[in-house]
């Protein structure tokens, strides 16, 4: 995973997270490795509670301080994240890097006007007065196609539709021109013809300002529509990795297999889904071996005994499976006979 | 239309063994609760300040109606009066357990009948809704309107004193607030998907309550009445302070309290053991329904 | 705070729980009449409150003298004294007396008060007219004969007519702006809070002009606030200090005074209905009590009560039964009268002017009375329902055979007559338990008729012992109402009444 | 807005109703006669019936409701049975102590236990936390009037410090808040007072302050790079509307329920006021009183509700 | 309905009968006829709290869905789909409109009582959390139905466990479960065996799978399919994702703000979308293929305000086609009452509306995009 010249806008090492309680211990973050390329997108695929959400939040620093113990190395645009300390941290919070949440009602302070909420992060940011910030955010709205901007500024969040509460907190993560841009599940709240317009507007703005997004999602066509690479996640660690293409058309993982035929689409009527069968493992008590072997069809002994090597095949092309090895024989079987 | 691939029984077999122990939710409390030592300790108090009640015949060393006027307001441990005597030299202490009867059964009678009655007009309130929601509701509101002191001190004072016109009037005082909490919730539970899926077998409203909102509603108006009883003990002694609620020589808290007011500059340390004690219940009795609302309070 | 000089004031904190009313008979017992009453107005015959000796007797007030006319025993000629003047500088005249008259009697007269005449119906409802002889003497024309008639004047009050009709016969306003010829005037009053008076410099008797400038009265019904108030030199002088409290007050200096006083705390019997219809239950009732311990109860300050009166009253005499504490005769006597155990209820209140420490006290009663043979039940109830017990009379609570309502026995009708007076069967009057006997029946008819004090005296004298004889009362203790009084005050005397004078006071 | 205040002061109509029923109810489930402290306690039959006539007494209940229903609506309580002072005057200088105190109460238990809430809430869990939430506890737990009595025995009676009773040295109509003289009369009965409310609102804020901290939003603004103090300005706001509620409530419990405190201090306020009308069972005093006092709370409620209404835009309806 | 003991028996699990001895009106009597069906909530305000205005929630509604098929209903966030369902099971009262349950009309003074209804028809909820009672064992929550129709403790017991059996999960091992022991999946599938242990012939699936992870929802999908065929059952499946939709409808209904906007076979719909909505809808599902993505959105805009509704068609304001007679005339649905019917509200498919693109217009000019379409969902 050397890339020589320039340095990675973001260099995930071995990160960890542990949420530790008096009863239990959950290992949400599992030794993840990830490297990011300034404008570049990459998209992290994975099911519900795979610990996409608490990789992006433990780029912030935004875990729980107590309960959350983070190991591993955190860079943003060559910034120790992990070592930061006070003012450093919020600079980097919002300046540097900038966050887009799933769920845009609830990620809004319910009783301040959304112009309100953007102007006060350019005032944090740029340290220019209010009026100015809130001519801002005019702007901004104005960038992410709020209609009628002017009066949206002084909406509060209630009042918009997904949509536009979606635009706004687009609006509020562009504010200070960022590097990178983390967006968790931006558009799964959304309805189909609004999510394509939200896509379609973030793959723009990306373009535009030439940011590094980190893309979180867990259906594979947003994946489709608008990464350059990704990571897909299972049980707290990343799986596989690759360019789009080669993850969506040439999947080496089972799992990626797996969700890939899981996933319903028109001429398959009639015909049963090729589901994973059964369900994640419980965080809290993690297997010794590879977590997917207890739904995988290629499953044997070995997978079960240790944790399964990270095969890499091309810079920036991974996958966790003692099956995909270069050297394994057996690699062959992993394309199922139909 | 022939081709089913997956039976059943192909999908048990991938479930796998259970992810989680079983608990109910009542077990999840409890299961909280062990481990919240402050709430255990205080509960334990509780405990034992009931049983010193219930078991004040027992414990008492002295006759708590008997007067020996030479041994009037004596010190803390003096001859066999392990806590001192009154104006009329009977022994505090047999007296303080004899008291705490009356006392906790004004602090807790009340808010029990009150969580049943007020209780179960919200329920109703809250779950039939429309007119009989408004009816009750108007008419709680209408209490609700006067503050509980107030209230409890107008009611008193218009029945005149004793523990029966108190209790009553406590009662009157805690049925509308607890009524509120049950309509609040109850109105919560009513529109969850799972009510409207009883609903939808076609069960009767009886039935839906019984089996359906009850349960899910016990547990915020358990939390709110066993907060009520620390308000409770602390209205109730406030009336007697006035010589609204118990009437002599019945030993009561605030009753004592008030009679041994005027001995305050002869003996402070006596004339102060009923407040402590006030205190300390109250305490015990709030952070004891702290404790089971932080237990009960888990987000499943 | 104002310089020492200016004026000196005394400060006063009653028991009372509100100010009472200004505009003549006032409320809150005889405290209202103590304080307000006897200081802003003056009756026809005054208490002579200078001594403490001796039991208080009426003496002239702005009557000069009474007399009997012979020839018609129910016609008294009252002269009135010349001089005075109201506060607000009218003359005060014999009409005076005759519209005071119509003011608390005949309701259709413009200066009728419904409430002042329910507050003195008892002492004026004998008066049958006021006829003006001249301006400065009356008439009074009385119902019937009644030889103790000069003491209900006492109670009294004339009001200002000048200045209740310049304000339109409007109470409310002269609530706040009386007129007296009492040696204070009113100077300021805040509801519920203080009355303020100031010395009246003009008081037609000179010995009685205050010795202090201002007279500052304060409503405190709570007497641990009282003696807080005290200590904290906030007032100068209290009202009925509970007695757990007089040690620390003594401590910090304060003075304690003390008077015997006509009062008795006692309890009313059911001679109808129960079992102290029995005189022997009666008697054995009082044979029960250990009085010296109500004493040690209230730190000594009571008079043991084995009479109806205080012993220091001139009619007290010499009953044949003493009540000392004799717990064998006291069950030997239920015995005899087989009532054993004697199954009693009494009914008592929380608190009320005049109870003492009504809950301790009854409390002790009852442990008493239980030791020998009776089995006593307490009724408790607050003030206003024992009142609500009382005046009905028996017939309507049978079940009770006792009540604890202390009285006051200011003269001898209070004091002794209309508990025995088969005339005064409640609710007519005050005759609670239907005592009825005609002897002393005889004895009161001739009290009445006796226009010569030195018989009415010997009558009295035996009424009394008789009284004490046949039991009438479950006699206790007879208050000494003390009284503190901060280092700086002087020269009070207190009186062997309920009412006192506060002029002589000096504040240093 | 308007729309919504009119609505809600229409909601008031019934429910003000329903409370003068109730306050004039109350007194007739009494038992004893209103007039007993008013006559002498020998007063004859006669004399009974001829004052209960003069004071209207007599007639049914239901006109009685009537008459002194339509007298109070032109702001007239009768006059008092004891004193003969117009209700009116004495309730409304009885209010004014009141407010006075549970003013002065307020504003201490108030900004005290906000500050303590918030803090505590911020760091809950935390020793703060912990030693805040005790104090909170202890403060709902004590038995306001006892410690009153103590706190007159410590300040008044063995330091010398402060006035045990009263107003000030020339009583309620000179005070002045201002004049140390004059204030030192309030602290006291103050403190006091507000023991129970600092209790309860820190409990409130304490809690709101935790909840809205774990809310999504606050991830946001952290998100945004905000210090820590520009957040804390966001959680109150939104904590606000709850605090509001709370502090609402505790001002009319203020306003009604220093009966006992009132008494124990001598406060001229509305509750000693009603202590004594209950004790001297005066009819128009305590219907006055209680009437007002609820209709206090009544509107105390509303005004909350409407404060809430603008502090929080989400409760804002057409 | 008199259905007897015997014939409510369980069918064979390998037995697949389309003779179902409930049938009363026939194998081509509609299992379900909608006409007409209105709800308006009303919005209430100012001083007197009286409705002043109404969210025209379902508006109008009309449909067929006939015996042992499975109707998919789409339609933005929204649109009223949850309404419909439940005003299909009588949850809520419909302002107007008659619901006819195999030839009888429902609840109405001679057709089939509300009660007997939902014994034949019943719905899965979408929030698989808040449609489990959280302090009920998941096998009582199944047997409750049960036991309210008058089956023993017994009986509804062995009823409960033998559906947990059915949906795939083990009776012994998740019957006494909490719900929140239970994943998404699992308390779906929970959900799916309470509606079916009345033995419905309908199911009204409102968005059953879209809250679940997509490894999850196949699982679910497949099982469904199954327990269709094994119980003879008819769905209504409502949903917001197209692709599920294509898989498991034989016949498709679009809704927009409240109103049927398209229906028809779902092959029909999804190759040849007539409606200008249907089409941007079907536009805007994403491919699979990083390679073919779409550049610029079908649509735009939010829908407008349900309060107030635009006059005439209530897609017009986002509609490239709109024209004149679009905010003039309300677009009627066609013959809607037939199974194979492809019938679609909008002026542009009646002949001689007005529309410029309609059959019979005089010169059709190209489609031009609106200042309203601009100006999105104001
Ligand atoms: N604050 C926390 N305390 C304890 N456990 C946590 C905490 N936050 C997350 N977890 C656990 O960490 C695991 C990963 O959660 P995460 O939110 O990252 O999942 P996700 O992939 O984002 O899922 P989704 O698609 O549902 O958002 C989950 O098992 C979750 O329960
Ligand atoms: N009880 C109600 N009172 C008032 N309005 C309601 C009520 N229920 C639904 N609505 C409104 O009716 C409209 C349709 O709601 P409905 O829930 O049927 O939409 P939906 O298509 O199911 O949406 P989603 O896809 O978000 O579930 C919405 O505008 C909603 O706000
Ligand atoms: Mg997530
Ligand atoms: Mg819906």
């Amino acid at each position: 995973m050397t890339d020589t010249g320039t340095p990675p806008l973001v260099r995930l090492q071995d990160l960890n997270v542990k949420f530790v309680t008096r009863e239990s211990t959950v290992s949400a973050v599992n030794d993840v490795n990830l490297t990011l390329k300034a404008g570049e997108v990459l998209c992290i695929i994975g099911e519900s509670g795979s610990g996409k959400s608490v990789s992006m939040r433990a780029l912030m620093r935004l875990l729980p301080e107590r309960r959350a113990r983070i190991t591993g190395t955190v860079e943003v645009d060559g910034k120790d994240v992990l070592s930061l300390k006070g003012k450093e941290l919020s600079d980097l919070r919002g300046g540097l890097v900038s966050m887009i949440f799933q769920e845009p009602m609830t990620a809004l302070d319910p009783v301040y006007t959304v112009g309100h909420q953007i102007a006060e992060t350019v005032r944090r940011h740029e340290g220019c007065t209010y009026d100015q910030g809130m001519e801002r955010a005019l702007e901004l709205l104005e960038l992410v196609k709020v209609p009628s901007a002017e009066r949206r500024l002084r909406a509060f969040p209630h009042e918009l539709s997904g949509g536009l509460r979606q635009r706004a907190m687009i609006a509020m993560a562009l504010s200070c021109r960022p590097k990178l841009l983390l967006a968790d599940e931006p558009t799964t709240a959304l309805d189909a013809t609004v999510q394509i317009q939200v896509l379609i507007l973030l793959r723009k703005i990306q373009a535009e300002m030439g940011m590094g997004v980190i893309f979180v999602t867990h259906d594979l066509g947003v994946a489709a529509e608008i990464a350059d690479r990704v990571a897909v996640m299972y049980a707290g660690r990343i799986v596989e990795t690759g360019t789009v293409q080669e993850v969506l058309g040439n999947p080496k993982h089972p799992y990626t297999q797996g969700m890939l035929s899981s996933t319903v689409h028109g001429n398959m009527r009639g015909k049963d889904i090729e589901a994973i069968p059964g369900s994640p493992p419980d965080l809290r008590a993690m297997p010794p071996g590879c977590a997917f072997a207890p739904r995988c069809k290629y499953a044997e002994a070995a997978c079960t005994t240790a944790l399964p090597p990270e095969v890499i095949f091309d810079a920036g092309r991974m996958a966790r499976c003692i099956k995909v090895a270069p050297d394994s024989v057996r690699q062959k079987e992993l394309v199922p006979a139909e | 239309m022939a081709n089913i691939t997956m039976s059943p029984a192909d999908a048990v077999a991938v479930q796998g063994a259970p992810a989680v122990r079983v608990r109910s939710y009542w077990q999840n409390v409890g299961y909280r609760l062990r481990y919240d030592y402050l709430t255990l300790f205080f509960g334990a108090m509780v405990m034992l300040i009931l049983l010193s009640a219930v078991f004040a015949p027992l414990l008492a060393p002295m006759d708590p109606y008997e007067s020996s006027l030479i041994n009037r307001l004596k010190p803390i441990g003096y001859k066999d009066f392990i806590l001192g005597t009154d104006e009329l030299g009977r022994d505090i202490l047999s007296r303080m357990l004899y008291g705490g009867r009356i006392s906790l059964t004004m602090g807790i009678m009340p808010v029990l009948v009150a969580t049943l009655v007020g209780g179960t007009l919200g329920i109703v309130a809250g779950f039939v809704g429309g007119r009989t929601n408004m009816l009750i509701m108007r008419v709680v509101d209408v209490f609700y309107a006067f503050p509980s002191i107030l209230l409890a001190v107008a009611i008193s004072g218009a029945m005149g004193g004793g523990v029966v016109n108190g209790m009553l009037s406590l009662t009157l005082v805690f049925i509308p607030p607890l009524c509120r909490v049950a309509e609040t919730a109850t109105s919560q539970v009513r529109n969850l998907d799972f009510v409207e899926a009883a609903r939808a077998t076609g069960a009767k409203t009886f039935s839906i309550i019984r089996v359906h909102i009850l349960g899910n509603v016990l547990g915020p108006i358990l939390v709110y009445s066993s907060s009520m009883v620390s308000v409770s003990i602390l209205l109730a002694s406030g009336l007697s302070f006035l010589g609204l609620g118990v009437t002599p020589p019945e030993p009561d808290w605030g009753l004592m309290l008030n009679t041994l007011r005027q001995a305050i500059y002869i003996n402070p340390v006596v004339c102060a053991i009923p407040g402590v004690a006030i205190l300390i219940t109250s305490i015990c009795f709030n952070l004891v329904s702290d404790g089971l609302r932080s237990a009960m309070d888990v987000r499943l | 705070a104002l310089p020492a000089s200016a004026e000196s004031v005394l400060r006063v904190a009653m028991t009372a729980g509100d100010i009472p009313v200004t505009i003549g008979q006032p409320d809150q017992g005889f405290e209202g009449y103590r304080f307000v009453g006897y200081n802003l107005y003056d009756t026809l015959t005054l208490w002579d409150l200078s001594q403490g000796e001796t039991a208080a007797d009426i003496k002239p007030g702005l009557a000069t003298s009474w007399d009997i006319d012979p020839n018609d025993h129910t016609r008294w000629i009252v002269k009135l004294r010349e001089g005075v003047k109201w506060h607000d500088g009218c003359d005060f005249v014999a009409e005076d007396v005759a519209w005071n008259f119509a003011r608390v009697s005949d309701d259709k007269a413009p200066q009728f008060n419904a409430k002042q005449f329910a507050d003195i119906r008892n002492r004026t409802g004998i008066i049958d007219k006021v006829e003006v002889i001249d301006d400065h003497t009356v008439a009074f024309i009385t119902k019937q004969p009644d030889a103790l008639f000069p003491y209900q004047l006492s109670y009294w009050f004339m009001i200002s007519r000048c200045k209740l009709t310049e304000l339109g016969n409007d109470y409310e306003k002269y609530a706040v702006d009386p007129s007296g010829t009492g040696p204070y005037k009113f100077a300021s009053m805040v509801a519920q809070e203080r009355l303020e008076l100031v010395k009246n410099a003009d008081y037609w008797d000179e010995k009685r002009i205050p010795k202090h400038d201002r007279l500052v009265l304060i409503p405190m019904p709570e007497a641990t606030t009282r003696a807080a108030a005290l200590l904290s030199g906030q007032v100068d002088f209290i009202e009925a200090p509970s007695p757990d409290t007089i040690p620390r007050l003594e401590s910090s200096g304060m003075t304690i005074v003390t008077a015997p006083y006509p009062h008795n705390w006692s309890y009313q019997l059911n001679f109808v209905d129960g079992a102290f219809k029995d005189v022997k239950v009666r008697r054995a009732a009082n044979y029960a009590l250990n009085r010296s311990e109500f004493k040690a109860l209230l730190g000594g300050y009571m008079i043991e009560g084995y009479g109806i009166v205080p012993p220091s009253t001139p009619y007290y005499g010499k009953p044949e039964y003493v009540y000392e504490y004799d717990p064998e005769k006291a069950t030997a006597l239920l015995k005899e009268a087989g009532c054993h155990p004697c199954k009693i209820t009494l009914a008592i209140s929380t608190s009320g002017s005049g109870q003492m420490q009504p809950l301790p006290m009854n409390e002790l009663v009852k442990s008493q009375l239980d030791a020998v043979g009776f089995d006593t039940t307490l009724d408790v109830m607050d003030w206003n329902a024992l009142l609500d017990v009382g005046r009905p009379g028996r017939e309507k609570n049978p079940q009770i055979d006792g009540i604890n309502i202390s009285r006051a026995l200011q003269d001898p009708f209070s004091a002794l007559i209309r508990h025995v007076y088969t005339l005064q069967h409640a609710p007519k009057g005050s005759n609670w338990g239907h005592y009825t006997n005609p002897e002393v029946d005889t004895v009161i008819d001739e009290i009445y008729a006796a226009f010569d004090p030195q018989v009415r005296m010997e009558k009295l004298t035996k009424l009394h012992e008789m009284m004490v004889d046949d039991a009438t009362m479950l006699m206790v203790a007879h208050d000494v109402n003390p009284r503190a009084i901060a280092p700086n005050v002087k020269g009070f005397v207190q009186a062997q009444s309920w009412f006192q004078d506060l002029t002589p006071i000096v504040v240093e | 807005m308007i729309a919504y205040i009119l609505r809600r002061l229409l909601f008031v109509i019934p429910i003000a109703l329903g409370v003068s029923i109730v306050c004039f109810a109350l007194v007739y489930i009494a038992p004893g006669d209103p007039l007993n402290t008013l006559l002498p306690e020998d007063a004859s039959a006669e004399t009974i019936a001829m004052v209960k006539k003069a004071y209207g007494f007599d007639k049914p209940i239901p006109v009685q409701y009537f008459i002194w229903l339509g007298k109070v609506l032109t702001g007239d309580f009768g006059n008092s049975i004891a004193s003969g002072r117009a209700v009116t005057d004495d309730l409304f200088k009885a209010l004014g102590n009141t407010i006075l105190l549970a003013g002065g109460a307020v504003v201490v238990a108030f900004s005290l236990a906000f500050v303590m809430g918030l803090v505590a809430g911020y760091h809950s869990g935390g020793p703060v936390d912990r030693a805040v939430t005790g104090i909170a506890v202890i403060g709902v737990s004590i038995p306001n009037y006892w410690l009153g009595i103590v706190l007159v025995i410590i300040f008044a009676v063995e330091l010398n410090v402060l006035p045990a009773t009263g107003m000030g040295p020339r009583g309620s109509d000179t005070f002045n808040f201002w004049e140390w003289d004059h204030f030192r009369h309030l602290l006291m009965p103050m403190l006091t007072l507000s023991m129970i409310p600092i209790g309860i609102i820190t409990r409130t804020t304490r809690a709101a302050v935790a909840e809205v901290l774990n809310q999504d939003f606050v991830e946001t603004l952290r998100a945004k790079g905000l210090g820590e103090r520009e957040i804390l300005v966001h959680v109150i706001k939104n904590a606000l509307p709850q605090v509001l509620a709370v502090m609402g409530l505790q001002f009319g419990y203020l306003m009604g329920g220093s009966i006992l405190v009132e008494t124990i201090f001598t406060w001229p306020g509305t509750g000693f006021l009603l202590n004594k009308a209950i004790l001297t069972r005066d009819l128009p005093v305590l219907q006055g009183t209680i009437l007002v006092l609820a209709m206090i709370f009544v509107a105390t409620n509303l005004v909350i509700d409407l404060l809430q209404t603008m502090v929080d835009p989400r409760l804002k309806r057409s | 309905m008199t259905v007897t003991e015997d014939t409510r028996k369980a069918p064979a699990l390998s037995a697949v009968d389309r003779k179902d001895l409930r049938d009363r009106g026939g194998e081509r009597q509609p299992m379900l006829i909608a006409r007409e069906l209105k709800k308006h909530f009303p919005i209430t305000g100012g001083v007197f709290n009286r409705a002043v205005g109404h969210v025209r929630a379902v508006d109008g509604v009309s449909f067929t869905v006939m015996k042992g098929e499975t109707l998919g209903v789409v339609g933005e966030s929204g649109c009223g789909k949850s309404t419909l369902a439940r005003l299909l099971m009588h949850l809520i009262e419909p302002d107007s409109g008659e619901l006819i349950f195999d030839g009888d009309a429902v609840g109405e003074k001679d057709g089939l009582l509300v009660r007997d209804m939902r014994r034949l028809m019943q719905m899965v909820f979408q929030d698989s959390y808040s449609s489990l009672n959280p302090r009920m064992p998941v096998e009582d929550s199944i047997a409750y139905g049960k036991k309210v129709h008058g089956a023993s403790e017994a009986e509804a017991k062995a009823a409960a466990r033998e559906l947990l059996t059915k949906v795939g999960l083990d009776p012994n091992l998740f019957g006494p479960r909490y719900p929140h022991e239970l994943s998404g999946g699992q308390k779906q599938r929970v959900n799916i065996a309470r509606a079916l242990v009345l033995e419905p012939r309908v199911v009204i699936l409102d968005e059953a799978v879209s809250a679940l992870d997509k490894s999850v929802e196949a699982q679910v999908l497949n099982l469904l399919r199954y327990l269709k065929q094994h119980f003879n059952l008819t769905y209504v499946f409502i949903s917001h994702d197209l692709n599920v939709v294509q898989y498991v409808s034989d016949r498709v209904l679009v809704m927009y703000l409240g109103e049927v906007v398209e229906i028809g076979p779902v092959d029909e719909i999804y190759e040849n979308p007539k409606h200008p909505y249907t089409q941007a809808l079907l536009a805007s599902r994403l491919s699979m293929d990083p390679d073919d993505r779409i550049e610029e959105p079908p649509l735009v805009g939010d829908p407008p305000n349900p309060i107030n509704p635009p006059s005439g068609c209530r897609f017009r304001t986002r509609c490239k086609h709109a024209e004149k007679i679009c905010e003039i005339d309300r677009p009627i649905l066609g013959e809607w009452l037939s199974a194979e019917a492809h019938v679609t509200a909008c002026h542009m498919f009646v002949p001689n509306s007005g529309h410029s693109v309609a059959a019979g217009a005089p010169v059709p000019p190209t489609p031009k995009r609106t200042e309203a379409a601009m100006a999105g969902g104001d």
